[in-house]
């Protein structure tokens, strides 16, 4: 019988390549897969390029993976935040490639890239610099900006409770870029923190059915911090 | 001429009265700063929903520090509370929302906002390369209603509402209303025209404190 | 307070006028808003747009709208079936415009719509008849259409159980086209089964959040017919 | 020569045969026709996802008469069961995972296949102005393989495997295999190539039924 769940963090990121295209879910500390990101590093893969909302905080998760010199480019809404350190040390160094994304089109792209359309036109950007070399044009009288799907070649995810097919189920905003990066990704790789039995999740109530998620890693949450600044390294073990 | 004497609203203030403006049932979405604080100014007379670009309609004010829960923050990764009738979901349909133009209203802050409407809220020069744009573009662009919550002016006295903004646009020509800490000021056909001054302001003082030619309603209270 | 329930399918239809684009929900027999249908009947609105997936069956509920001759256009991925004896009369007599949509597309056409997209590339259709005076681009070496959103004027939904905030879960594969329709119309009105009181409805599980709802009828289920092709004018009554 | 002495298979028994095609763990939508009646005859001992347009995956096959669901029904608009682990959702994200190329096999019924895997199974005539197309231009052209389950000849005897096809497609180029009441087919690089017959009938006899030319595997068994 199918049984997507492996044993460990590192069987879960098996056989990533240097020139991966990476999508990393979570928004906040909220919903980010951090034990995949760890194990990431571990791993090695090279040269990786990143598809997320930020670019890390302080020195651990994506900026312990900026650190480690293995991503060439990101793609992001949201790189520079007061705790962007290594992200903006990289940057200015020259050794970092950008592509600021607006969130809703980062968003848009990304489900674009699941559902099989190659573009689509917005209106967001209109106007402005991000909008710049983009090609333009009018519907029903209003201007709007073309922009293609962004797939990935891999995406870290992090789920509240998946079954052994791959169906999952968030945790309040940890739904966020999650839900949708599952479905953009040729190797969906989910970090759950529950693992049930297929059958005990809500058929109405699942977000990714399991079509979407190829490999699941049980990662139990040890505590809760109330504090959503504090490293996310002593909040989650690889079980 | 004796220079007027008036005290500035504080941020909590302004929060409240925009608060007030804000009508029972609308759908709002509160960018961060001073439009954060609304959430908490909201009164309990009215049902107002208020979504976060992460995937949250409904939320309510902050917490209190004993019952935070880690898993619920808003965009500005503030931790908040559930109201009853919330619901959750994913980042592309949270911006199907936002873009689809389903919420009554956006409140933003801005570096600079123009009397056309334009808004300047993201990167404070042109040659930054890595601004952070986050969910202020597609908002802007989005929602029905663009309202704007700021200072009157920087911190140096520089006006923030002029005729053309410098800083790069987050949108051109969406704003349609704009909170300061001294003045409730609507734009309509290219035109700043003020509908509201804390008292003891001439419209002379709030001119000079503007980088473009204020109207003023006739009913203004000053 | 906040209250869209409305005390009749007749306040529910109230200022529909002629000549608007109606979207109706439903596949098969399973989530078609069938009292708010029979409504719109009475309430009168002439020279309708219909989207839908498909043209009616019998004589009840979408066929009786189009045999009482009110519709002058309809969108949908399936006119024809054994049972669509109206439409096929009507259309043969010349007295209704047809466009033909792929299933998939429509879907797309009115997600798009909800989503403030006004047009995206879809590689369905491409050397297919229905691309005829499409216009045709390549992306990364595959050939697409571009296909433009579908909003419209109202939207006729059934959902299993709303709360006075207009959210909705539906049940079963009664979600199918009632979800994206409640996204993409100026005026949504949901006939609901079954109505409940605001936080009650699992947070997680909203399907429709209320922000996409104007106007709720509700509508308790009579009897729940095993037979799928029975009229659908016993199982409901309005309430 | 003697004339072939065989027996086409039944519509289950087609069904039977292409079941046993199926990999453990593949997600699968099948087409009205032959296809909807692999739901009865897949083995238990396979994990196989089936997919419907209209917002289920993981059903299984038909209730029996006592305990029907009016809520679930396929689309074929037969009420269908659920396995566990099933979810549902709604038409978009259906077709997004159609589109998005995320399930491993759909199988459709044909009136015609070409030897290029052009199909046409929506429309008999270019002069039909109202023909019924639903999902299968989706499906077809998303789907990473599509298999086709047909009778080899039409009532009438003629051909439906064909150079090229006369109805207006469906798809072009998509066809990966063929299974019919005699035969299954794979289409490969323009060629149909029999990998399988009906015991008693011979190359020459399925040639004489099929309107293009067919290449044989050479451990075909005839």
């Amino acid at each position: 019988m199918i049984n997507k769940q492996v044993r460990s963090v590192a069987d879960a990121l098996e056989g990533i390549r240097d020139g991966s295209v990476v999508m990393i879910g979570g928004f906040g500390s909220v919903g980010q897969p951090d034990a995949i990101i760890e194990g990431l590093i571990e791993q090695g893969a090279r040269n990786l390029t990143l598809i997320a909302n930020n670019a890390g905080s302080g020195h651990v998760g994506l900026a312990k993976l900026l650190n480690a010199g293995r991503v060439s480019r990101i793609i992001c809404s949201y790189p520079r935040s007061s705790g962007s350190v290594v992200f903006e040390a990289l940057f200015q160094a020259g050794k970092l490639d950008l592509e600021i994304v607006p969130q809703g089109t980062l968003a848009e792209r990304i489900r674009a890239a699941g559902a099989g359309i190659p573009a689509f036109y917005t209106p967001t950007t209109v106007g402005t610099i991000l909008a710049k070399g983009k090609e333009h044009r009018e519907f029903n009288g209003r201007t709007y900006v073309l922009e293609e799907a962004l797939p990935a070649d891999v995406a870290l995810v992090e789920a509240w409770t998946a079954d052994q097919f791959g169906n999952c189920v968030y945790r309040e905003s940890g739904r966020n870029f999650n839900a949708i990066m599952a479905t953009a990704a040729k190797l969906t790789i989910v970090q759950a923190c529950n693992m049930t039995e297929a059958g005990t999740l809500d058929p109405e109530a699942i977000v990714t059915p399991g079509l979407f998620v190829q490999r699941i890693v049980h990662v139990p949450e040890r505590t809760l911090l109330t504090d959503s600044s504090a490293s996310a390294e002593t909040r989650k073990q690889a079980a | 001429m004796s220079p007027d004497s008036f005290t500035p609203l504080s941020r909590r203030a302004m929060a409240k009265r925009i608060a007030e403006d804000i009508q029972d049932g609308w759908y709002v979405n509160l960018g961060i700063g001073i439009p954060t604080l609304v959430a908490d100014a909201l009164p309990d007379s009215k049902d107002i929903f208020l979504h976060s670009e992460n995937g949250i309609l409904g939320f309510g004010p902050a917490p209190d520090p004993d019952h935070v829960d880690p898993w619920l923050i808003n965009a500005g990764k503030q931790h908040v509370t559930l109201r009853p009738g919330a619901s959750f979901f994913h980042h592309a349909d949270s911006f199907a929302m936002i873009r689809g133009g389903h919420l009554d209203l956006c409140i933003l802050g801005a570096f600079e906002v123009s009397s056309d409407g334009d808004i300047a809220n993201w990167s404070t020069s042109a040659q930054d390369m890595a601004p952070a744009v986050g969910g202020a573009m597609d908002l802007a662009v989005g929602a029905k209603r663009v309202w704007v919550a700021t200072e009157h002016t920087t911190r140096e006295g520089a006006p923030k509402l002029v005729e053309q903004c410098h800083y790069p646009l987050t949108a051109p020509g969406v704003v349609s209303r704009i909170y300061t800490n001294l003045a409730v000021i609507d734009v309509e056909n290219g035109h700043f025209v003020v509908r509201d001054m804390v008292s003891g302001l001439t419209p002379e003082g709030l001119q000079k404190l503007t980088g473009a030619k204020l109207y003023f309603r006739e009913n203004v209270n000053a």
